[in-house]
Formats: structure tokens, C-alpha cells, sequence
């Protein structure tokens, strides 16, 4: 039981970070008719914005220690943050310890104008090309996108850890007389994530910037005609989109330590789920990631790869080809969305 | 002659000569002057160009005539890939059979895949296509790896060990792939000629025979009724159906076809170098050959073929260039100036080389709809329209065509 | 425009360029693969095969570092580095056999395709006699393999498998790098020491061919000890996150985890094991623990503060206070600034004993140089003293048993040296079942032609 | 007995009757025209005959034999042309090559794998779409791409290519919609010229009188869903019951 219960949360926690990416998947391709590719990589930028705070947060001045040597035998030059230096130890030692969600903060202006200078600067002239043409330009920009955040911080994975009051896991289960130890920052991530999710259905539900977009989703001919600018407000919500995936990447730091290809390893698997999810569809989306990320946990349990060796490396293909196959149009997917 | 028009023979005689004078026409720098890195004429490259020219082209006969984007063709290179070193394992190191059995066995795969992927469209067929390769890379990498039934030999790659039965082996015969005693990896013919160097390779022209004649039948499909229902499918999909014809079979036989294609390009390159692995289906491998014919040019006779030679040039030739190339490249500048373009290019040569072709497929994708085959036509029309003489296209990358893709 | 490609074709270059090209034209037939390994010009060009892109490319690019080093040695630069402490003393410094050494570069991906293409356009094209290089086990033997057929010498780089040396060694290939067995080996006394002969452990081991073999070892060694295996599961390489992995052991009574990982997914298992807080929990009275057979320093940089006090085992630490050692983190240390990582060392040892066995056979022939190699004994190179193995061309040497450090001085100061395992004890027969039992061969040398 | 039959069929999507109790007689050689005003049921009637949509009951009879549960290819076969509302054509393609594909299906049916002659090769094929291409006064567009064409060209077109196939029922989906004055005309002398050149059953669905009183010999008119009276153009004129449910509002 516990052990049952275990695995849907670690599913839930997964499926949220292919939720986050999914959904801003879904608001282009609903939105603006757009395949992107690049999405994966605004993930990972995301989580990079979290390793560049710290690393700005950590910038140091050196001090040389005389009693001390380094590798090489010199004195050794003992590094001091500059917020050390200014706010003492104490607190400037605690900002560092808080770069991650402070992170938040800063993320979200830099992702929303990656997103918009994306859209400005290459998608919209790619609205009236082939689909095809649209993969293309988008994985050579997430290539583009990877190779200079490798340039800059390397191949190997960076750690980002969470703050220390966040370490450790904490029973979750204790009310229920059951032992289910989770990690806080897994439990703070899902948490995050449910509530990112929820903003952007709200927004979508109850501002009039998210009827419009909403009806611009369905007939954007028609909402057109109607003297909105949809084109306007596509563009911010390409802006959204980057930011919940660039969001869904700082937070995911601390989880997993980021490295220059976390996007491409989320990227096929996030297309798979908007496509599960049936393109174009937000509940869908939403609701294929958390589905994936729970029949994957389960896959991986030494009971199912027991019964069906090898069923942990396939098994998000496989749900992928059955789905398809019995509902053309995905879970949720609305007619003649993406056929031709 | 050959039931082509006067065109299409003449496409196929300048690639002929060009395939057939690559050893010359890729080494055009003497083997101990500055350019010499950018030469292209050894045997392992020569193969891979054509290899995967083959790979595009039949990739083409697909995405470019239906418009269906297959992002799982590197399934059947890998199929074909072990087919092949399967057939060295247990028959021989003769490649006819290997590459006969890689053909038909990624045929009979593209059967399968195909009726699956192919009852849906759109961008529903390409995620189908690529959960089918991804399946096939993890079970070819792991799990059909294992001790107790090892298919694949997973991350090392399935490859011939001296213990293997190999029971129409006989003494005599190379220990290497061959053809009836003709070693593929023997070169026939090594040519100096002052500076120069030219090396002539028997797997090299047992490709290049294999991809005239391939190129020939993709020919002969473009300017045929078949072709013709491909790119009727792609374009018009409702007008088709209402016209009487059945699109499925039409775009299963074109799967297959590409399949087979791929297949085949799988056989040979396990036949140029007897190790399959796993990696060469992975989904990033299917993008490649995506990008090989986008950047070509879709739906063009050469342009696949185009896009598969300078995406394995960018691969092979710039991810060799190092800092100590650099900087002896520019060592005769000025110390301050040489170390300064050193700075400027090093992040896009060696181990950049990704970045570099990066940023290339999104100028080409951005300006250059149509690939490098449309880069040549604006070219050519540039020519012309200063006036000048349009000259007789000679390389079929200037070759100034209308339209790409009419049969006429 | 200066030199800078010539290869051992340069004699023909020269005298053909002395033809001044009207010359008319020379034409061999031959039926040979590789061009005869034998460089007539003034310079001798090795190839450098190391993963430039993709996940391994840190580690790739600090081989490179020790390959250029070395070359820089080789040819009288620098201050010599290992060439001082290296008990053999032919080298001189004047190239290798007064030839300049030279070097040409490749990237394998990380992938056997793109390595033995990357190996064979060197080996074609510019002319290598030797290549070198790599970061994976599939990687080495796949090119290994290659190297055998064009009939150069491959000296292998960072590669862990047993396989490389085992049932697919190869007459024209060497390692010189560590192997599962002997991480194995190394770490079992070093474990019961710690942490008693009554545990029971509990594998996650990457589902492919380096992590079965490494699994094997180490639960071969530790049952012998004592320890029980619980379980042992296989991940997929595409994983990212190993929570549902980790989540199992919990209840499964092990109290000691292996993470039979490496890269990305050792970073990644090793995270999410702590995370879950597995350190901190007691099983079966005892303290749980956490072992990663093999580590490296760069990789260990990204799992942070999560491999403090984790115990595994590594080929060479830039810590160690042997001359050698010493000798080559300052000359790299001094050109590049920071230490040099394992892979780094036994990427320019090999190029060294290379150079060394080159000298002393006194030709370039892979069979020759190969017969130098065999059975050679060396000391100085930062291991103690060393012996290559003629039987299965691999290494025997001392084994590094390190330990996350807890009050880490700088940040390249992660692993302390817990026990150095004579190579003794980490010795095994050349037909050890795990290893291809008596049907494993080197086969015929090959010289090329 | 008419070359098309329909009987007793209805269709529901959801909630919404969207044909009830259809019954229709189209007699061969001539021109049968469907009216009503929009909503009417007249496009999902025509969706029921090509095999777009299945009625949830009646019968579809063409020729004698059923079409129910044939896809659109096998009743283009059976010999049922459709001309769209707004052309279909093969934008991709030349005129020539919109031409040659129907032609392929009428002589080869819905499927042969003919990989290696060429098109050019096919005489007898090239013949008859050039022919074809005359008759409708385009032989001078033959190498244009489709989708230049202007729209009232790519009708032509797409008519030609029906009728390329000889077919015994030609369906017409509101032909002239959106068009000017002067290419509906055309258009209406181009369908009498048509007619009379070849024996053929048209069935057109059209919202503008003009052209169903200048070609149809009978007409249906359909209201909410229902057929509400059949009859010649004369008689339609002058029936109170049509002026009232459809002229009455249109006039």
C-alpha cells in the first residue's frame, strides 16, 4: 500500500514537469498553430537561470589564506561572495542557500522576453509554412540554444541545490498511520506545479485576455473579424508559454542537477504526451502528462519489469501507439486539429 | 534513353560522373597545403556520402512526394544495419546476401510500421513513426541485448566474432565483407600525382554503382503515374479520394519503398564497416535524415542526395578542425590578431560544429524554402537576369528549374 | 600557410612536390587497407578520438587537454612532466624516434558509429598510427575493433567494461584504465571494513552492457564477503529521474544501495537517493548506505554536497603524493589551472607508454610496438609500479578506493583516497569467466601492410 | 426508377435533425436541382450520397446498388463525380498533371502500382486529358501551376476533371458561390454545353435561383431537413408553400 502510494506520487511529481512543458506546448500550438520544437530548450533555460543566479550570487572576491595551500602547492586563494561580504555570513550565506526560488522571480521577466523575442524574431514568420518547416527551424534553434548554454557552463550537469530548510523528506503519510517519507522539495514541486497549472486556466477562464485567446483558439478566422488584434495576443501568450516551461526548469534544478540536454531528453517525451493529450487541447495535455508520469513509475517497479522485461524503457511508446490507435484524436483532442 | 527524357538523362549522367570522379573532384587540395583538411576524398567518407544519399533519397520517395514526415526512418537503417551483420555472422562475409536480407527484412519492417503509423496524418503519423524508432533504439540497446537472447549486443554493437558459424565461409576468401573475393575495404587504385592524392576504394563504387542505380529507379518513380499519385496525396488528399483513387495503398507502397530504401543504406554501411549499433536508430539519427532532405530540398530529384553530402562533410570535416589548426591557419597574422580570430571561430568549428550547422538550418529553413536546390535556382536566375548567357548546368546544385518537382 | 597536416605520406609529398607536378604521375595498386605504417617524413601524427559533443564532452575536452600536454612533452616542451618520473628513460624528448609527434582530433558523440567513422577518416585521411581516446566502455571496443582490422594500435582511454580486455580484447588494443572487476575487488575488503559482512544490497544498474558487467563484479566480490544481493534492477539509459527506482529500496530491506551508474545517470540516481533520504535512514540497525563503484571528480562535481562520505573506487586521484603524479598535476595544473581528472592521466599516460614502447621497439610496426608493450613493467606513472598484462593487454596496478570528502578545501578537493589496493589484490587469471573464460583471444596481431 | 434513389434516410448529430425522412429521385439525363435555405440539410444530404457521412437509416441506391458504407473512392468509381463548393483541385500540381489523375483512376481504378513508365509514355491518357483540357477552353493553361489559376479557372478545372472520368452522376455543390455575375454566367453556359454534348445526370445544390431556374429540369426543395415538395422549375415557381418556407425570405 504504502509502497503503491509511493509510486503515484513519484508519477504525479514526474507528470508535473511534463504537465508544465506540455501545457505551454499546447497554448503555441493551440494559439498560434506552431510545432515548437525549441520548447524542450526554454525548459532548460529556465533551469539555467536558476544556475546563473547562483553562480552571480556566489561571485567572489579571493582572499589569500597563507597557512593553507592549494593542488599546486601556492597559498591557497580562499573565495568570499561578495553578498557575504556585504550582508555578513549570516544572510548573505541564506541568499545563497535561496537562489533557486529566487530564481522564480527573476525567470519569469527573462523567460516571458525570450519567449517574445522567439516569436517577434523568427516563429511569426513561420505561421504560413508547412509544419515541417516549422520542426525544422525550431530544432535548429534548440540546437543553436544548447550549444551556447554549453559554451558557457559546460556538458556536465551543475548543481542546484534546494534551500536547506527544503532538504529532507518528510512523512507524508503520518496522519494515515502510513510510512510514505517523500522528499520536500519533490512534494514543494508538485505543489508548484498544480499551482502554475491552475493559474493558467484561470487566466484563461476568468480574463478577458483568455476569452479572447481562448475563442481565437477555436476560430481564430472569426475572433479576427471581430477587430481584435489576436495576433497581439498571441504573441504575449508565446510569452506565457516560455514562461511556464522556463518556470517548470527552475524549479526542476534541485530535483534532477541540470546539464545543456535536460531539454532534448524532456522534448520527445513532451511531445508524446501533447499528443496522448490530443493537440490543441489544454486538459488534455495536463491530464496525458500526469497519466504518463504515473504509468512510467509504475512501470519501472520490479513487479512490472518482472512480468515483462524491458516494459520500463518502452512503456511511454507503447501507451503512445495504443492511444492513438483507439482515439485518433488523442484523449482529448478536438476534430481536424493538425490532420493534414 | 533508358525511358528517361532528355533532362532527366542528362541529371543523371552529371551525377554519374560525379559520383564516379568523387576521388578526384573531393580532394581538390594537395595533401600538404593549408586546405588540405577540407579534402573529402577517403574511402570512409566517400562511402558515408553516398550511403546516406541513398538514405535521403529513399527518405524522399516519402516525405517529399506525400508529405508525410516519418520521424522514425532511422528504424530501418538500423534493421538493415543488423540484417547485414547477421547475414556476416551465420552465412559469410559476401555482402549480396547480407544486403539482400537487409532489404527485405526492413522491408517487412516498414510492412508493419507502416500499416500501423499510416491510419493516422499529419503530425499524429510522425509521433507514431517515432514511438516505433525510439522502441526499436531501447530494445535494440537493452533489452534484446541481454546474455540470455542477445540480438544486438547493445551498446558495444553487433559485430562478427571468430567463434560465429559464418558456414559459406571458405579459405581463401578475406576475413572482411567482400564481394565474391573483392574486399570492400581494399582500395584498387591509389593515384599520386604531384601534390595530389586520389584514392579509389572497392566499397566506394560498389556504393556509388548501388546509388546510380537507386537514383535511376527514384527517377524513374517521380516521372511515373505512382509518383505522380504521391504528390496528388500530399497535395490534395479529399480531391484524390473523390477522384477514385485509394490513398492508403498509395502511401503504404511508398513507405515501404523508403523503407526499403532505408534498408538498404543500413546493409551497405554495415557492409563498408561490419558494426551495427544501436545509436543509429535513435530519434536524433531520423532527424538527420529530416534534415538531410529539408536542407536539400524536398521533393527535388538531387536535393536529398545534396543535403546528405553537407551534413556528413559538416560532420566528418569541420568536427576535426581544433585550436591547433586555428591557429596555424592564421599564423600569418599578427600574434595579437591571430589569437583574436582564433577566439571568434573556435566556438563554431571542432567541437562547436553543432552550433555551426544549427544556425546554418536556420538560415537555410528561413531563407531557403526549398534547400540548397532552391538556393542554386535563385542563383541561376540571378545569373541570368544580369543579363548574361545562362550557361548549360553543369552541376545539378545550379541547375535552374522552374519548379523543382514538375514531370513533364 | 604553415604545415601543419603532414603525415607519414610526407616522403612521397616531398619528392613528388620536387617533380613539380608534371611529373608523371606514380600510381600504386594495392590491395592493402591501411597505408604502411612505417612514417618516412620528419613528423608522426596520432589520432586523438575523445566525445567533443554530447554529455561526455567535459570529459572529452580534459583528455584533450592531457593528449596536448603529452604531445607538448614528447616533443622537448613544457617541463617534461611524467617523462621525469617515468622509470623507463628513452624518451628524450626529440618527438618519437626523432620524429615531431603531431596530432589530428575526432569526435565520437558518444556513439560507436560516429567513433569509428571519427577513427577512420584519421586513419585514412591524415594518416594516424595510433588512436587513442574515448569516454565509454561501447565507444572503446567498437574503435578497438577497428583499430585491429586497419592494423594500428589503440590505446583506450577512459573504459570501465570488463568486456574491453575480456571477450572482446584485441591483439593491436591496450587499456591501461581500470576495470569493473577491479573496482570490484578493490572495494570489497574496503566495504566490509566499513560497514561489516552482514548486509544485504540492493543494485540499480544501467541497462546496458558496461552496467551488467560492473553489477557482476561487484555483487560477485561483495557476496564473497558476506554480503547478500537483494535485488538488482535495470535502468533505462534515457532516464532522467531515478525516483521510482529509488522509492522500492525503501521497503525492500536492503540497507546498502549500489548505484551501478555512470555520467548524467550516476549524478542523477545518487541525488535522488539522498533526496529520498536514504543516508539518514536505519535498516536493520545499521546505518544505510549508499556505493558508487566507479567515480569520477568531474562527474562528481555535479552531484555536489550528495557524494559527501559515498565510498566508490577510481583509476588515479590528482591528490596522490607519488613523484609522477605530482609531476603531471603541476606541469597541467600550471598550463591549464586547474587539476587534471582521471581520464586526463590515463589519457597521457597511454600516449606516453606509447611513445616509450614506439622508442624501444625501435619501429612503428602495431605488431612490434605491440610485442614492447606486452609484459612491460613501468613504474612513475602515478599507479606504483605497473605492469602490462601480455595475455589480455590490460593493466594491473594499484586501485583507489576514495570517499566523498566532507570539509572539501576547494572545489576540485571532493574524494579522499581511502585505501590504495595493491594491485595484487585486484589481480585475476586472463580466462576469469568474467573476462570470456578461455574462449576470449587477442587474435593475430595486425600490422596493416 | 432514377439512377439515384434515395429513401427514408435520416441523420441526427447530437440533438440536431439534420435530415428526416429524405426521400429523393434523381431520373438519369437530367438535371435535378436541391434548394433550401441554409441549414436546410442540402450539404449533409449530398456528405450521404459520396460516402462522407452514413445516414443513421434509409437506403442510398445509385445504379441499383447500394453506396451505403462505400468510401468516396469506391462510388467515384461506381461512376459519382463531386464538384466542391470551393474547387478541390491539386494546387501542387500543373493543370496537365490535375488532368492525367483522373484520368489514371477511370482506366487503372483506385489503385495500381505503375512505378516505372513515365506519364509522358501513356499516350491514349495524355491524349484524352488534353482533349478534355480543350473542351473546357484551357489548353493554354496546361502547364500553369493549379493553385495560380484564377478561381474561376480552378472551377473549370475541377469540372473538367469530373467529367474527364465520364461519370453518370455529376454532383454539383452551390458551383457558383461567391462568384460575379458575368462567371456565373459562364459557368451556366459552360454546364448546358455540358449537357448537351454528352448524356449525363447532374444533381446541383445551389442557393442562387438564377442558375437552378436556368438549368434545372426538376427540382427538390428541402426545408429543415425534410423535403418539403418536388417538382418542375415552372411549378416551383408558383408554389405558395416554397415561397413562403424559402423564396418569400430569399426575395
Amino acid at each position: 500500500m504504502d509502497a503503491i502510494l509511493l509510486q503515484i506520487l513519484n508519477g504525479l511529481d514526474k507528470g508535473s514537469a511534463y504537465a508544465l512543458i506540455a501545457l505551454g506546448l499546447t497554448l503555441i500550438f493551440g494559439t498560434l498553430g506552431v510545432v515548437n520544437f525549441a520548447h524542450g530548450a526554454l525548459f532548460m533555460l529556465g533551469a539555467f537561470c536558476a544556475v546563473t543566479l547562483q553562480r552571480l550570487l556566489s561571485l567572489s572576491y579571493e582572499t589569500i589564506d597563507e597557512t593553507k595551500t592549494d593542488f599546486l602547492g601556492n597559498p591557497l586563494k580562499v573565495k568570499t561572495p561578495y553578498v557575504e561580504g556585504w550582508f555578513g555570513p549570516e544572510v548573505g550565506g541564506a541568499i545563497i542557500d535561496w537562489a533557486v526560488p529566487l530564481s522564480v522571480i527573476i525567470a519569469i521577466p527573462i523567460m516571458v522576453g525570450i519567449g517574445y523575442a522567439m516569436e517577434r524574431g523568427l516563429i511569426k514568420h513561420f505561421y504560413k509554412r508547412p509544419h515541417a518547416d516549422q520542426i525544422l527551424v525550431t530544432f535548429g534553434l534548440a540546437i543553436v540554444l544548447q550549444e551556447i548554454v554549453k559554451y558557457f557552463f559546460g556538458a556536465n550537469p551543475i548543481q542546484t541545490p534546494p534551500p536547506d530548510a527544503l532538504l529532507g523528506v518528510v512523512n507524508i503519510g503520518a496522519a494515515f498511520g502510513l510510512e510514505i517519507a517523500y522528499p520536500i522539495w519533490r512534494m514543494v514541486y508538485f505543489l508548484f506545479s498544480v499551482a502554475i497549472i491552475g493559474g493558467v486556466f484561470s487566466f484563461l477562464q476568468f480574463t478577458t485576455f483568455g476569452m479572447v485567446v481562448r475563442a481565437g483558439m477555436a476560430d481564430r478566422e472569426t475572433v479576427g473579424l471581430l477587430g481584435i488584434d489576436i495576433d497581439k495576443r498571441f504573441t504575449t501568450m508565446f510569452g506565457l508559454a516560455a514562461a511556464v516551461a522556463g518556470l517548470a526548469g527552475v524549479m526542476y534544478g534541485p530535483i534532477n542537477p541540470p546539464n545543456y540536454h535536460m531539454g532534448m531528453d524532456f522534448l520527445v517525451l513532451s511531445f508524446v504526451v501533447v499528443v496522448v493529450g490530443g493537440m490543441g487541447s489544454l486538459p488534455g495535455a495536463v491530464l496525458a502528462g500526469f497519466m504518463l508520469g504515473i504509468l512510467e513509475s509504475f512501470a519501472s517497479t520490479t513487479w512490472a519489469t518482472t512480468t515483462i522485461p524491458g516494459i520500463n524503457q518502452i512503456i511511454i511508446y507503447l501507451v503512445a501507439i495504443i492511444v492513438l490507435l483507439t482515439r485518433p484524436r488523442g484523449l482529448m483532442g478536438r476534430k481536424g486539429v493538425m490532420e493534414d | 534513353m533508358l525511358g528517361l527524357n532528355k533532362k532527366d538523362m542528362t541529371l543523371l549522367i552529371v551525377v554519374a560522373i560525379l559520383t564516379l570522379l568523387a576521388p578526384f573532384i573531393l580532394n581538390p587540395f594537395p595533401v600538404d597545403s593549408g586546405m588540405a583538411q577540407f579534402n573529402a576524398g577517403y574511402p570512409d567518407l566517400m562511402q558515408r556520402f553516398v550511403i546516406f544519399g541513398i538514405l535521403a533519397i529513399g527518405f524522399n520517395i516519402l516525405f517529399g512526394l506525400t508529405g508525410y514526415l516519418s520521424f522514425g526512418h532511422a528504424a530501418f537503417l538500423g534493421v538493415g544495419s543488423y540484417a547485414a551483420v547477421w547475414m556476416f555472422k551465420l552465412l559469410s562475409y559476401n555482402v549480396v546476401p547480407a544486403i539482400l536480407f537487409s532489404v527485405i527484412l526492413a522491408g517487412l519492417f516498414s510492412v508493419l510500421i507502416g500499416y500501423v503509423s499510416l491510419r493516422r496524418s499529419g503530425i499524429y503519423f510522425s509521433i507514431l513513426t517515432l514511438a516505433f524508432a525510439q522502441m526499436s533504439f531501447a530494445l535494440a540497446y537493452s533489452v534484446l541485448s541481454n546474455p540470455k537472447f542477445n540480438l544486438t549486443n547493445g551498446e558495444t554493437g553487433l559485430q562478427v566474432y571468430a567463434d560465429d558459424p559464418q558456414i559459406l565461409h571458405r579459405d581463401g576468401l578475406p576475413d572482411v565483407p567482400h564481394l565474391f573475393g573483392w574486399a570492400m575495404r581494399d582500395n584498387f587504385l591509389e593515384l599520386k600525382l604531384g601534390g595530389w592524392e586520389f584514392t579509389f576504394n572497392n566499397g566506394y563504387y560498389l556504393c556509388a554503382a548501388i546509388l546510380l542505380v537507386v537514383f535511376y529507379l527514384s527517377i524513374r518513380l517521380f516521372r511515373s503515374p505512382f509518383g505522380l499519385m504521391l504528390r496528388a496525396v500530399k497535395s490534395n488528399q479529399q480531391r484524390l479520394n473523390y477522384t477514385g483513387l485509394n490513398p492508403k495503398p498509395y502511401t503504404l507502397a511508398a513507405f515501404i519503398i523508403s523503407g526499403m530504401y532505408a534498408g538498404l543504406a543500413g546493409g551497405l554501411l554495415a557492409s563498408m564497416d561490419p558494426l551495427a549499433g544501436a545509436e543509429r536508430m535513435q530519434w536524433t539519427a531520423s532527424g538527420e535524415i529530416v534534415l538531410m532532405t529539408i536542407l536539400g530540398g524536398a521533393g527535388t530529384l538531387i536535393g536529398p542526395v545534396l543535403g546528405a553530402g553537407f551534413i556528413k562533410y559538416f560532420e566528418n570535416i569541420f568536427s576535426k578542425i581544433n585550436d591547433n589548426v586555428l591557429h596555424q591557419w592564421f599564423s600569418f597574422m599578427p600574434d595579437g590578431m591571430e589569437d583574436f580570430l582564433v577566439f571568434i571561430v573556435h566556438p563554431f568549428v571542432g567541437k562547436g560544429w553543432h552550433l555551426t550547422l544549427g544556425i546554418l538550418f536556420m538560415l537555410v529553413v528561413t531563407f531557403l524554402p526549398g534547400g540548397l536546390v532552391e538556393g542554386g535556382q535563385r542563383l541561376g536566375r540571378l545569373v541570368r537576369s544580369r543579363g548574361k548567357k545562362p550557361e548549360d548546368p553543369k552541376d545539378p546544385e545550379h541547375h535552374p528549374k522552374e519548379t523543382p518537382h514538375v514531370a513533364e | 600557410m604553415s604545415k601543419f597536416n603532414v603525415t607519414r605520406r610526407g616522403a612521397i609529398k616531398t619528392t613528388a612536390a620536387a617533380g613539380a607536378g608534371l611529373a608523371l604521375p606514380t600510381i600504386f595498386t594495392s590491395s592493402a587497407y591501411a597505408i604502411t605504417n612505417n612514417p618516412t617524413g620528419g613528423s608522426v601524427t596520432l589520432g586523438f578520438n575523445v566525445p567533443q559533443t554530447g554529455p561526455y564532452a567535459d570529459e572529452g575536452a580534459d583528455e584533450l587537454r592531457a593528449y596536448e600536454l603529452a604531445v607538448e612533452h614528447l616533443n622537448g616542451g613544457g617541463d617534461g612532466g611524467m617523462l621525469n618520473t617515468f622509470s623507463s628513460k628513452v624518451l628524450d624528448g626529440t618527438g618519437i624516434m626523432g620524429k615531431k609527434v603531431e596530432y589530428v582530433t575526432g569526435d565520437t558523440q558518444t556513439k560507436s558509429d560516429a567513433a569509428r567513422a571519427s577513427a577512420k577518416s584519421m586513419i585514412e585521411k591524415d594518416g594516424a598510427i595510433m588512436i587513442t581516446g574515448g569516454s565509454s566502455s561501447g565507444v572503446a571496443i567498437a574503435v578497438q575493433g577497428l583499430c585491429q582490422e586497419a592494423g594500428v594500435i589503440f590505446m583506450a582511454g577512459l573504459t570501465h567494461s570488463n568486456d574491453t580486455t575480456g571477450k572482446d580484447r584485441k591483439a593491436n588494443g591496450f587499456r591501461h584504465f581500470f576495470n569493473g572487476y577491479m573496482s570490484g575487488a578493490a572495494l570489497a575488503p574496503v566495504l566490509k571494513n566499513l560497514y561489516g559482512d552482514d548486509r544485504k544490497a540492493y543494485h540499480l544498474t544501467a541497462d546496458y552492457t558496461w552496467g551488467w558487467t560492473q553489477q557482476e563484479s561487484i555483487a560477485a566480490a561483495t557476496e564473497a564477503l558476506g554480503w547478500e544481493t537483494v535485488n538488482n534492477v535495470l535502468t533505462p539509459l534515457a532516464s532522467t529521474d531515478f525516483s521510482s527506482y529509488i522509492a522500492p529500496v525503501l521497503n525492500s530491506g536492503a540497507d546498502v544501495l549500489v548505484l551501478n551508474h555512470y555520467g548524467g545517470n550516476m549524478v542523477n540516481s545518487l541525488t535522488n537517493a539522498v533526496q529520498f533520504g536514504l543516508r539518514e535512514k536505519q535498516v536493520n540497525g545499521k546505518n544505510f548506505e549508499i556505493v558508487v563503484p566507479l567515480f569520477s571528480r568531474l562527474m562528481a562535481r555535479g552531484a555536489g554536497e550528495n557524494i559527501k562520505g559515498i565510498v566508490g573506487s577510481t583509476n588515479w586521484h590528482w591528490s596522490l603524493q607519488d613523484d609522477g603524479s605530482k609531476a603531471f598535476v603541476k606541469s597541467f595544473g600550471e598550463k591549464y589551472g586547474f587539476p587534471p581528472s582521471q581520464a586526463a592521466h590515463t589519457c597521457y599516460v597511454q600516449t606516453l607508454l606509447y611513445a616509450d614502447a614506439v622508442t624501444r621497439a625501435g619501429s612503428f610496426a602495431p605488431c612490434d610496438v605491440a610485442a614492447a608493450l606486452e609484459g612491460f613493467e613501468f613504474d612513475g606513472m602515478g599507479n606504483g609500479k605497473t605492469l602490462y598484462r601480455a595475455e589480455d593487454h590490460q593493466c594491473f596496478k594499484d586501485v583507489l578506493v576514495v570517499k566523498g570528502k566532507e570539509n572539501p578545501q576547494s572545489e576540485f578537493d571532493l574524494l579522499e583516497v581511502v585505501e590504495v589496493t595493491p594491485a595484487a589484490q585486484v589481480t585475476y587469471p586472463p580466462n576469469h569467466p568474467m573476462f570470456g573464460g578461455d574462449e576470449a583471444s587477442l587474435g593475430q596481431c595486425n600490422n596493416g601492410a | 426508377m432514377g439512377i439515384l434513389e434515395v429513401k427514408g434516410v435520416n441523420k441526427r448529430f447530437g440533438g440536431l435533425q439534420a435530415l428526416g425522412d429524405v426521400n429523393l429521385s434523381v431520373a438519369e439525363n437530367t438535371v435535378h436541382a436541391i434548394i433550401g435555405p441554409n441549414g436546410a440539410g442540402k450539404s449533409t444530404l449530398l456528405n450521404c450520397l459520396v460516402g462522407k457521412l452514413i445516414p443513421d437509416t434509409g437506403s442510398v441506391m445509385f445504379d441499383g446498388q447500394s453506396v451505403l458504407g462505400r468510401t468516396p473512392y469506391e462510388i467515384n468509381q461506381m461512376g459519382i463525380s463531386r464538384v466542391f463548393q470551393t474547387p478541390e483541385i491539386f494546387g501542387d500540381l500543373t493543370v496537365f498533371e490535375n488532368m492525367v489523375i483522373p484520368a489514371f483512376a477511370k482506366r487503372d481504378g483506385s489503385f495500381r502500382m505503375h512505378a516505372f513508365e513515365s506519364v509522358a509514355s501513356e499516350k491514349d491518357i495524355v491524349a484524352h486529358a488534353e482533349e478534355m483540357l480543350t473542351e473546357v477552353n484551357m489548353q493554354d493553361k496546361i502547364h500553369m501551376h493549379a493553385a495560380s489559376l484564377s478561381r474561376g479557372d480552378k472551377r473549370r478545372l475541377e469540372m473538367a476533371m469530373c467529367l474527364l472520368q465520364e461519370p453518370r452522376l455529376l454532383l454539383l455543390d452551390e458551383p457558383t458561390a461567391g462568384m460575379a455575375r458575368a462567371d456565373t454566367n459562364n459557368t451556366i453556359d459552360l454546364l448546358k454545353e455540358i449537357k448537351e454534348k454528352r448524356d449525363i445526370t447532374i444533381a446541383i445544390i445551389e442557393h442562387d435561383m438564377h442558375v437552378v431556374f436556368s438549368l434545372a429540369d426538376r427540382i427538390t426543395v428541402l426545408a429543415q431537413g425534410t423535403p418539403l415538395v418536388e417538382d418542375s422549375p415552372e411549378k416551383i415557381r408558383g408554389n405558395p408553400k416554397v415561397r413562403e418556407a424559402y423564396l418569400g425570405e430569399a426575395a
